[in-house]
């Protein structure tokens, strides 16, 4: 009782803070000067339509970078985590779960392709529409994750997964490096011609790079559930 | 719009922050943490935003000449974009240390998880 | 129109701290989980209204699904424990 | 020059390319390392470049954008520093680990890889949200670096850190969203430049938050519970990694760059934090007993201390740089040194780690580590340290300098505690603790290289001038690398060097600085005679004992108050390491240690006071110090010499200290160390004379301490039972004296005390020699245990007895000039009650060296002491040089005498003595040392002679046949009235014995440790109460810092 | 003032006219105490008998080299006090060695013999001895108190160490005697000369050897001799640097002869009066009575 007193008294510290920073708050009217920028530039500079994939991937690509290793660091700490508990128990232990439906199963067998279609498409064409590696990375996760649900043991080849998610990642280091050299710096996407304004083929390296992140970033979540779901039994 | 979305979003953190203090069952604890993020992610959104504009896509509608007067920042949801996952990441760890926490004591209380101290 | 996504608006923040409310109240750690997907999903659809799709699929993706996965992923191995 | 970006390039790709060495294990090592070590040589380069070429700042832009737009990052030689700091740790850590690593495969190395990575970033980035990825991404990795201990409880610590990191993330971000509103950009200099105005408001709460979450990574006291657990459970590579690499360089550098931005309106609060930390890390780690939470404490201390180093960057200017990396550069290296230590141990008390003995080795760099932390000379911190309480006093922040040195010493306190640990404790033979790993004990030792290498880098980038040139240092230190030769032969090396470089510089002296120097290195080199009866490889008591020499011989020399402090810290650390190594020696060395370094504290705290911010500060300059300091200055620094002399008060370390030291070390600490406390004095009083503070003459009152202090100095070594003890007290007493000479202020009480000095000097030396013979053969050192010693130790009878009547100062012994002197002294002044105390406390000297004689050499010789022999020979022989050398100052004190009082005499206003023909007179009167000493001579020679005759033919008998109450005594221990012996005294005067002085430390220590006990049960290990805390930490820091 | 060879037979002179005096008077005065108590006493020639036998007597044992060290340093204690502190008044010849040095040396001199004593008795080998010395050491160290502070007060006063010059200061008259210029120091003094001369109340130090056992039996034959002498010459020893203090000194052996043995009648006579104090009662005795006393003389003067 005291404690949750005390932690209500602290928030209302802090709500404190919030108040002052609603109150001194006004909502802009115009696009700030970064803002501005972006909105004037990023369609000849970047050539990518959505502007937010423009930030993400090319100017604020560093925040990306680390993002997506934050992912990968998230997947290899969770595999170290839970795989060591599993090698100590063994295998043997699995308990029998009963077997999911026919519909799932059928179900999945068909949905899988087209939501890892699906999650292609929203990474590739990230640059021009809502979406990208991140949501797409995400969709192609859910398809594992619907297989996992309709076969709890299946295997997956963890080497494939590791290897998609460190061939992706070094690609994307190896692009972001020949900014450097071919054009104004790292994670430059001019190092590929621009293209047309709107059409598949822009933006420079931005298509690219985020089907990379797409990749790496469903190898990634494949990664972390594939192994919670092997933890399964202990 | 923005300062019910703002206001929203802190309260949002303030109760995430709550539970996840008063709670002493560790996944409650985490998902208390995904709703204070959550509240996080609006009050991120809500600061780029402005009213009467649209996402910052230039399509048809956009143009780009007219683009800095039609879309509203899109900086923030780059942020925001970039906090979801690494929210996300977070939370993944946790909820495997949770688990590797249960697996060694039988337990979620986190008060039991203090033999280091003082 | 303005007055409308208002109180649209004002009517998601309703239901996002109610369903944040029973998140950390409820006594069903499952519940809780659910509720905290709800959230999240709430907020995604609200982001949509913020002229955000990116961040909306995003958190509706992320926020909403995998995180609440993993959650009962998570709950389905520690299931002997159900103290509060 | 290599893109600097590709360190964080080749520290993910490496990263990554491990997830395709799944099998292949010492590829992924080798991998590894080839990464880090890449990654060093990048940032070496650059910082080669910056500090050699003196390469101009540079920007690397990504994306092919400018700032604002697009992230940039800032090359500076800071950040190369700090990078080479980062991944050479890192580095060290892999190498380290080698094991660790291998087992847990190719997974945990890339987690090293981007940790050391991220910390790079951090380092690098100037945008605060790429500042927040690179944050969680350390984070993560440490989430994930936490599992490399087989320890279960590190789970634990890992989710409290997690829960911690959650909270600081939500503060970021909204903090990082709306300074993004206030100011319409994410660049931090961008942010910097517009802050005046942008900054109000909701900006600075927008900074506040970020501040705050910054902060937390750099662990503040108190909400940094979580990092005590991890830092006492994780591995220790990766505690070296996190403490040196993560808090204390790459946390603390953004904080350092967010400042940019809230400029001096923060500054305040960072220091506020930094103290509070400094302070309070240190007081909690007096009570721990685990070596890693230890160091975990001392860790969150130290980074208080950059915290406050960075919070007074307003005030640092040019020096700040080199402040602020000296102190983290040795806080880095030290403590990741420490943790790597820590790692050959497998057990956590500190009381284990005495199975570090035996290796040398090891020690040293412990020492090396230890002395880096707290700040010793010659290592950067020290400088650094310097350079800041002088800048801090100079802007009268003196509040803030009395914390940093007070936490200091409390740091040091622990830390010595725990050498003395190491040194002295008895080690488990049953259990095997140390291991020695070649990779490990590679990385332990070149980590204590670079401390040196350090060490040198600093001294050569000081304006005053590198330490480590000077000679005598320099020879010191060479014995450590000649350690392994017989101790006969660095013996000689020794005296040799010693007599040589007197030879070479005495010309350059002057007679204050003769006298001194003669008894510092001439003085020592007969002491060290004596040292030629051990045989064997005595290791560690030749550096020891050299830097102590180092350091007084630099003392009389130093021109200016760094080279002085420098050198009292040298002499500081010599002897205790000396001390130290007695039997039972360890509390005592413990308290030595830490008043001798509580004194320096006051002495640094005075200089700094003095000197106003004038750099290189000449010591005569104290004399131009303005009025309302000066008084003050001359207390701190009073005080400060006042500890090293042992005065009253401020006294108890010595007797413990000089009586458990080693035999031929009691004389060193006792007949010339404690000479340098007054060395100190005569400088001060030389240079500032008579201050009065509130009214009350300060002299004044050292006069009264002086008399106090010879007055129960004596009367407590009255009461020993032990001899050294006895003569330890002595030597309070003799220090009384000397004071008061000092602080009469008149030309002949000078005297007096330089008297002092050269007596003191050689019959403390003897005494301690002879008894430190004796106790050598009875294996005992309480008196009663002896008795009837005369006819079986003549020599050193005849040393004991010439050297008491010389202390007694009865006639015709130099002892007596002394007296003469300090009558005619007092006439001279107006001060007439304290002289009281001082009449008492001759005649009551007379009691414990009667005593000392009696109870030793007279009486009943002991049964089980038949059979012993004279004292060794190398023992005896300085005890009669030193009986000849007081013969010959007894009769001819103008010998030195009269040079002295001539160089006096300019200082006051010709009071002198008339040193003409062998008859020394005064204003009052006369005294002619060789007339006393013929006619005495004579009188007993005659007497003597004729007692010898008629007694020709008498047949000796033995002692024990005597008569007692009419029967033969049929034991010696009961014929010998030795134990209590002066009861009747302590009867009537017991009262003024009670250990008030004692029980008031004993207190305080209490005090601190309840404190210190009673508090860190505030950390009560739920990660919770851990998020409560911070929340209180933001939500308190808030409160105070928008109410003013 | 110069050494010269004649000072040396001049000196002697002294001595051997000291050394007479003190037997007889010691003699005198054990006469006088035992009429008082109504006893017949012991001849006046009774001293020089006992002394003269003692010297004579030769002992057949020895306890070694060191033994000896105890009655030398006594006597030389004794002579030496006297060689150093002028006589009498303006006569050369009974300056003796007094140039070599003031006061001071004197005040410190003292100690000379205490500490041969003490090493004397240790070195017996007795614990009565020793505890004896114990005793009188404690004693003597806080009666020797007032009497340094009274010569400080002293030496301020005439601002000088130099026997003579302070003697010189009180000449003229009675008045000009530091008795009377300096009440305050004599009386510190006088009560620190009670507790000097060991004689009652503060002779329980010497109360074990009145058992004939400890020094006095192992130090018989000629080592009794050397101490005879010297508890004759030592007080009048002292004694004189009193007279020469406090008395307006002598200029003539007469006058000495009377000073001296009027010193000496004060101590007997408090002694008759007083019981005997234990060590630390007497201790407690004068840092009550006799040093604030002197402190006062010291702050005063």
């Amino acid at each position: 009782m005291i404690k949750r007193f005390i932690v209500l008294l602290f928030l209302l510290g802090l709500g404190l803070v919030f108040a002052g920073l609603l109150s001194g708050y006004s909502a802009d009217n115009e696009l700030n000067l970064t803002g501005r920028y972006y909105a004037e530039h990023t369609a000849q500079d970047i050539g990518a339509a959505n502007i937010v994939t423009a930030i993400i991937v090319t100017y604020r690509g560093l925040d990306t970078l680390g993002e997506v290793t934050v992912l990968f660091l998230t997947a290899t700490i969770v595999a170290v985590l839970l795989g060591r508990g599993v090698a100590q128990k063994g295998k043997s232990l699995q308990r029998d779960l009963p077997k999911s439906g026919e519909l799932l199963t059928t179900g999945s067998f068909l949905l899988v392709p087209l939501i890892l279609l699906l999650g292609a498409y929203v990474f590739i064409n990230g640059h021009l529409t809502p979406g990208g590696g991140f949501q797409g990375g995400a969709i192609v996760a859910s398809a594992i994750l619907l297989m996992l649900l309709t076969d709890p043991l299946r295997h997956f080849s963890h080497r494939l997964i590791s290897i998609i998610e460190s061939i992706s990642g070094l690609f994307f280091l190896g692009i972001g490096v020949l900014g450097i050299f071919l054009a104004g710096g790292f994670l430059d996407n001019r190092i590929f011609p621009i293209g047309e304004f709107g059409s598949l083929f822009s933006a420079g390296a931005i298509p690219v790079i985020y089907s990379l992140i797409g990749l790496k970033v469903g190898a990634e979540f494949s990664s972390m559930l594939v192994n919670f779901s092997e933890t399964e039994g202990s | 719009m923005v300062y019910v979305a703002m206001v929203t979003g802190f309260i949002l953190i303030l109760m995430g922050l709550y539970g996840a203090l008063t709670n002493s069952n560790i996944l409650r604890m985490i998902v208390a943490f995904s709703v204070a993020n959550t509240g996080v992610n609006i009050v991120l959104v809500a600061v780029g935003y402005i009213d009467g504009r649209t996402a910052p896509i230039l399509d048809a509608a956009v143009p780009v000449a007219e683009a800095a007067v039609r879309i509203i920042d899109p900086v923030p949801q780059a942020l925001v974009l970039t906090a979801i996952v690494i929210g996300l990441g977070v939370t993944t760890l946790m909820l495997a240390y949770a688990y590797k926490l249960y697996e060694i004591k039988g337990t979620l209380d986190i008060a039991q998880f203090s033999e280091l101290k003082w | 129109m303005i007055d409308l996504m208002l109180l649209v608006t004002i009517f998601f923040a309703i239901a996002m701290i109610g369903a944040a409310l029973v998140a950390i109240r409820v006594k069903q750690i499952s519940i809780a989980m659910l509720a905290a997907g709800l959230v999240s999903l709430l907020a995604s659809v609200m982001f949509l209204f913020f002229a955000a799709p990116d961040v909306a699929m995003t958190e509706a993706a992320i926020g909403s699904g995998l995180t609440t996965f993993l959650f009962f992923f998570v709950l389905g191995r520690v299931r002997g424990d159900q103290r509060d | 020059m290599v893109n600097a970006i590709f360190i964080l390039v080749i520290g993910l790709g490496a990263a990554f390319l491990l997830g395709f060495l799944r099998d292949k294990r010492k590829l992924a090592y080798v991998v590894t390392l080839a990464a880090l070590v890449s990654m060093a040589w990048i940032a070496a380069r650059w910082l080669l470049f910056f500090a050699v070429d003196g390469g101009a700042r540079t920007e690397i832009f990504t994306a092919g954008t400018l700032p604002p737009f697009a992230i940039n990052l800032h090359l500076g030689i800071a950040e190369a520093a700090l990078m080479l700091l980062v991944i050479l740790c890192g580095l060290f850590s892999a190498i380290y680990m080698q094991n660790t690593l291998m087992r847990l495969g190719r997974r945990m190395m890339s987690v090293l890889l981007v940790f050391v990575m991220s910390l790079c970033g951090i380092i690098l980035t100037r945008d605060v949200f790429n500042l927040f990825v690179f944050f969680e991404l350390a984070v993560i990795a440490t989430a994930g670096l936490i599992l490399l201990c087989e320890d279960k409880r590190t789970f634990a610590a890992g989710f409290k850190y997690l829960i911690i990191s959650q909270i600081v993330s939500i503060l970021l971000l909204v903090g990082i969203i709306f300074a993004y509103h206030a100011s319409g950009s994410l660049n931090i200099d961008d942010m910097a430049a517009m802050s005046s105005g942008t900054l109000k408001g909701v900006g600075s709460l927008a900074f506040f938050l970020m501040l705050m979450a910054i902060m937390t990574e750099a662990k503040p006291f108190p909400a940094n519970g979580w990092a005590l657990d991890i830092y006492e459970s994780a591995h220790p590579a990766f505690s070296a990694l996190f403490s040196a690499a993560m808090a204390g360089a790459a946390a603390v550098y953004a904080i350092d760059k967010l400042l940019l931005i809230g400029a001096s309106q923060w500054l305040p609060v960072v220091t506020a934090i930094g103290l509070l930390s400094f302070v309070a890390a240190n007081l909690l780690a007096l009570v721990q007993t685990n070596d890693r939470r230890t160091l975990g404490y001392s860790s969150v201390g130290q980074v208080g201390l950059i915290l406050v180093v960075i919070g007074q960057r307003d005030i640092l200017g040019e020096h700040y740089l080199y402040i602020v990396g000296g102190i983290l550069l040795s806080h880095a290296v030290a403590k990741a040194g420490l943790y790597w230590l820590s790692g050959l141990l497998s057990q956590r008390k500190l009381t284990d780690w005495s199975a570090l003995r035996g290796h040398p080795l090891l020690i040293f760099a412990f020492v090396s580590f230890v002395a880096m932390l707290t700040g010793l000379p010659p290592f950067p911190s020290f400088y650094a340290k310097w350079d800041l309480v002088m800048l801090l006093a100079a802007e009268n922040r003196l509040w803030i300098l009395a914390l940093i040195l007070i936490a200091t010493l409390l740091e040091a306190g622990y830390l010595f505690r725990w050498f003395g640990y190491i040194i002295k404790r008895e080690k488990e033979t049953d259990k095997q603790i140390l291991s020695l790993a070649s990779h490990k004990l590679a990385v332990v030792l070149s980590t204590a290289v670079i401390s040196w290498g350090l060490a040198y880098l600093w001294g050569e980038l000081s304006a005053h001038g590198n330490l480590l040139y000077a000679l005598p240092l320099l020879f010191a230190l060479s014995f450590l690398l000649l350690d392994q030769l017989p101790a006969r032969i660095k013996n000689s090396l020794s005296i040799a060097g010693m007599v040589a470089y007197f030879m070479v510089s005495y010309p350059t002296y002057d007679p204050l600085q003769l006298i001194f120097g003669a008894i510092f290195l001439l003085g020592s080199s007969v002491i060290l005679l004596a040292s030629y009866h051990v045989s064997g490889r005595r290791v560690g008591f030749y550096p020891s004992a050299l830097l102590m020499f180092a350091g007084l011989t630099l003392l009389i020399v130093a021109k200016d108050a760094f080279h002085f402090f420098a050198a009292w810290e040298f002499l500081t650390i010599g002897s205790y390491f000396l001390i130290l190594r007695g039997k039972h020696s360890e509390p005592h060395a413990l308290s030595y240690v830490i008043f001798s370094l509580g004194g320096a504290f006051l002495i640094l705290a005075g200089f700094a006071l003095a000197a106003q911010g004038i750099s290189p500060f000449p010591l005569e300059s104290l004399a131009q110090v303005a009025k309302p300091i000066a008084p003050w200055v001359f207390l701190l620094l009073a005080i400060g010499f006042m500890t090293k002399t042992a005065v009253i008060g401020l006294h108890i370390w010595l007797p413990g200290a000089h009586a458990e030291a080693e035999t031929d070390v009691s004389p060193m600490v006792s007949g010339i160390l404690l000479k340098a406390g007054l060395f100190g004095l005569m400088v001060l009083l030389m240079n500032m004379g008579k201050q009065s503070l509130y009214g009350v003459e300060l002299t004044y009152v050292m006069l009264w301490m002086g008399a106090l202090s010879a007055f129960l100095g004596n009367l407590m070594a009255v009461f020993q039972e032990d001899a050294k003890r006895l003569l330890a007290y002595s030597s309070i007493g003799q220090m009384g004296y000397a004071l008061f000479g000092l602080a009469l202020m008149n030309q002949l009480g000078w005297l007096m005390a330089l008297m002092f000095v050269i007596n003191h000097y050689i019959y403390k030396s003897m005494l301690f020699l002879s008894i430190g013979g004796i106790a050598k053969r009875t294996g005992t050192r309480d008196m009663y245990k002896m008795g009837g010693l005369i006819a079986l130790m003549p020599l050193s009878f005849i040393a004991v007895l010439i050297g008491i009547i010389a202390v007694s100062g009865v006639p015709p012994l130099s002892g007596f000039g002394g007296r003469w002197i300090f009558y005619n002294a007092i006439l001279e002044s107006e001060y007439r009650l304290p002289m009281m105390l001082i009449f008492i406390s001759g005649p009551i000297a007379f009691l414990y060296l009667f005593r000392l004689i009696h109870t030793i050499f007279l009486g009943q010789l002991k049964d089980e002491h038949r059979q012993i022999k004279e004292a060794p020979f190398w023992i005896l022989l300085p005890q009669m040089i030193y009986v000849v050398a007081l013969m010959i100052f007894a009769v001819v004190p103008g010998l030195a005498m009269r040079h002295v009082d001539a160089y006096l005499s300019p200082f006051f206003e010709g009071q002198g003595l008339n040193w003409e023909g062998f008859t020394i007179t005064s204003h009052y009167g006369y005294w002619s040392p060789v007339s006393i000493m013929i006619v005495v001579a004579v009188i007993f020679a005659t007497l003597f002679a004729w007692l010898l005759f008629v007694n020709r033919k008498a047949q000796k008998v033995k002692q024990f046949n005597i008569v007692y109450s009419a029967e033969r005594p049929f034991r010696p221990e009961t014929t010998h009235f030795a134990w209590n012996f002066f009861a009747p005294y302590r009867k009537a005067l017991g009262f003024l014995m009670q250990p008030y002085v004692t029980r008031f430390w004993e207190t305080m220590m209490d005090l601190l440790h309840s404190i210190a006990d009673l508090s860190r049960r505030f950390y009560t290990g739920n990660g919770q109460t851990y998020g409560i805390q911070l929340l209180a930490f933001v939500v308190i820091v808030y409160l105070f810092k928008m109410e003013f | 003032m110069q050494f010269e060879w004649i000072q040396i037979p001049y000196a002697l002179l002294t001595l051997f006219i000291v050394l007479n005096f003190g037997l007889i008077m010691n003699a005198f005065v054990a006469k006088i105490g035992a009429r008082v108590g109504r006893r017949h006493g012991i001849p006046i020639y009774q001293n020089y008998l006992d002394l003269i036998k003692n010297y004579g007597l030769r002992s057949s044992i020895t306890h070694g080299m060191m033994f000896y060290l105890g009655p030398v340093f006594r006597l030389t204690g004794g002579v030496g006090l006297i060689m150093f502190v002028p006589t009498i008044y303006g006569s050369l010849m009974f300056s003796n060695f007094s140039f070599s040095g003031d006061l001071i040396l004197a005040l410190y001199f003292i100690f000379f013999g205490t500490l041969g004593m003490a090493l004397g008795a240790g070195e017996s080998g007795h614990p009565h001895a020793a505890i004896g010395i114990s005793r009188g050491l404690s004693q003597v160290t806080m009666a020797e108190l007032p009497l340094a502070l009274a010569i400080f007060s002293i030496a301020l006063q005439y601002q000088t160490l130099s026997v003579t010059e302070i003697v010189a200061a009180q000449q003229g008259g009675i008045q000009n005697w530091t008795l009377f210029t300096n009440p305050l120091a004599v009386a510190a003094a006088m009560l620190s000369f009670l507790g000097s001369v060991m004689r009652p109340p503060f002779d329980v130090v010497l109360a074990p050897q009145e058992i004939p056992i400890g020094p006095p039996t192992e130090y018989h034959s000629s080592y009794l001799a050397l101490m005879q002498t010297n508890r004759v010459i030592y007080p009048i020893a002292k004694m004189v640097i009193f007279m020469n203090l406090f008395y307006g000194g002598a200029d003539n052996w007469l006058v000495f002869f009377l000073k001296i043995f009027l010193i000496y009648m004060f101590a007997v006579f408090v002694g008759v009066v007083f019981p005997r104090f234990r060590v630390e009662q007497s201790i407690r005795w004068f840092l009550i009575w006799a040093v604030p006393i002197g402190v006062l003389a010291v702050v005063l003067v």
